[in-house]
């Protein structure tokens, strides 16, 4: 089968993992369908292929199911295609001809995929230097880069986010900055405060957090304390030392 | 050895990579193109005729000092070295597709492919093999890859013209058309 | 050289550390330890009298295959006489977009490119064209990034002002500058 040669230790190392059992992909099966009925690419028997694909996708356990599904829908809108009069139009074209590039185009792959993988393993065959004794950390290569590349990137950028949707700038979601300021206004007035002191009935969801960042912000500078006696209880906001909140209002 | 040939044969051995023909100039910048050719030759014959555990070979468009092939099992097997991982058919056949395409979409590699290729693009990216190379034309400016020059180290590939043609395949195919039938 | 010495070659040239003795025997578990120490004085010997740019040296590990001395200096030299490196296309937008947007996060980069730049970044800080300017406002507040005297000097030029601006752009590409600035 096509996929044997990917090693099951490569299912360890996830990203490599072999995605289905037998087959890479619908058009991996369906050529192995074409192969064993030894039928002519060219003059696929649609009715005989579809009836089979569906078969080996109902026993086999394909976890990436919908493009399977999705081949087995056009082998049989393919037929169905077929089944019509073909009638005395002069410009009948065959429904399988896409069918029949995409199968070309995929065997042509699978075919550079053996050569790939007689190279590799010719290539594993072989071992390259491994002990390369340490070096003093090598000097940089000097840099080439003259003043009309970096001139030319711009460019590059300007192009690729000339679209409408880059144009806008995106507002900011939250106003820690905002929500500092009115702490420090309420900290100015009295020192010592509580959270839902802070938060107006009125505030929408992003008010609150923005409120919750900046005290938390604040907190991490050292411009006051946050404390919270038990779970759930009101959180407490005290001024730190007055030096550090006269500096900052 | 001529002393050029056993400079060469020195950094060749302190890289674990292949060496280029720009960069085996500037190690010998007195000496002319021909004399490094020559001194290169000169190695190769030396391991070949002489009878060494390593070889010379030219890939990814340099030069490379590796083991022989039949002393791998060995070395495997006494744990002083392992070969790297192969890759899953899944990678390969993206690779496969790239290399010809390329620059090449994801959009366009899942077409042929004929299923979703996500995460196997990204160890491509990460082991290597592929990077970014611009972006396409077109809607939403994808972004378009190509292989590098691990790709061919991976392969043991001179350059990439090694690969066979798409001529000389035995499913011969057209010239990649952009919209669906011949005929 | 005998099947053994080339056997034992390929392997210290394969290892990434000096093999001890007792490894060496697991290499070749049917030969005695005579045979084996004779095998290495036949690389050693070999390395020595048919003149090498490597030799086996007994460090306190065990056996290891080094470049000669007399060439380290020439390699050295040649890595830092190494073609001047050229940043990549990924590189030279971001050091665009950081060059004309300044201050500027990671993460506003990351959404003009489309794609994630964190080696990228890395690299053009390491090369000192660019460096931390300050913190952002806003949720964690992000680094900022910036271009560095390097940087001005690298393109002669005087302030930053002097970059062409968004809408000279297309006559600055047009003038076929070789290097650097014009005055």
């Amino acid at each position: 089968m096509t996929s044997t040669f990917a090693a099951p230790t490569d299912a360890a190392s996830g990203s490599f993992a072999v995605d289905l059992p037998q087959f890479s992909g619908p058009l991996d099966l369906l050529l192995s369908l074409i192969r064993d009925e030894q039928v002519d690419i060219y003059d696929i028997p649609i009715a005989r292929i579809a009836q089979q694909f569906v078969e080996r996708i109902r026993t086999l356990e394909l976890n990436e199911a919908a493009e399977y599904l999705e081949m087995a829908a056009r082998l049989l809108r393919i037929k169905a295609q077929l089944l019509l009069p073909v009638g005395a139009q002069e410009s009948w074209e065959d429904p399988r001809a896409e069918l029949v590039r995409r199968l070309l185009e995929y065997q042509q792959m699978r075919e550079v995929v053996d050569v790939l993988e007689r190279r590799g393993e010719e290539r594993r065959s072989h071992f390259a230097r491994a002990f390369l004794p340490a070096q003093p950390a090598p000097p940089q290569a000097p840099l080439a880069l003259s003043l009309i590349e970096l001139l030319a990137a711009v460019d590059r950028v300007l192009r690729a986010v000339s679209r409408p949707d880059m144009h806008d700038v995106v507002p900011r979601a939250l106003d820690v900055p905002g929500a500092i300021d009115t702490i420090r206004a309420v900290l100015a007035l009295r020192a010592r405060t509580l959270f839902t002191d802070i938060i107006m009935t009125g505030h929408v969801p992003w008010q609150v957090l923005s409120m919750l960042l900046g005290l938390l912000e604040l907190a991490r500078v050292g411009e006051l304390h946050v404390t919270q006696l038990r779970p759930f209880a009101n959180v407490e906001i005290t001024a730190a030392a007055r030096d550090n909140a006269s500096e900052a209002a | 050895m001529t002393t050029l040939a056993k400079l060469l044969e020195a950094a060749l051995f302190a890289s674990a990579r292949p060496i280029t023909g720009e960069e085996l100039a500037t190690l010998a910048p007195d000496e002319s193109a021909a004399a490094i050719a020559a001194a290169i030759d000169e190695l190769r014959e030396h391991y070949d005729v002489d009878g060494h555990g390593v070889e010379l070979q030219e890939l990814a468009g340099g030069w490379q000092i590796l083991t022989r092939a039949e002393y791998t099992e060995a070395i495997e097997r006494a744990q002083l070295a392992a070969r790297p991982q192969r890759l899953s058919a899944a990678a390969l056949e993206t690779l496969a597709i790239i290399a010809y395409r390329q620059p090449i979409s994801r959009a366009e590699i899942e077409e042929i492919r004929g299923v979703a290729i996500g995460g196997v693009l990204k160890s491509l990216h990460e082991r290597g093999l592929i990077d970014v190379v611009g972006r396409g034309e077109g809607l939403g400016r994808p972004l378009m890859y190509g292989t590098t020059p691990v790709f061919l180290e991976h392969f043991a590939l001179r350059h990439l013209e090694e690969l066979p043609r798409a001529d000389e395949l035995a499913i011969a195919l057209r010239v990649p058309v952009p919209e669906a039938a011949p005929e």
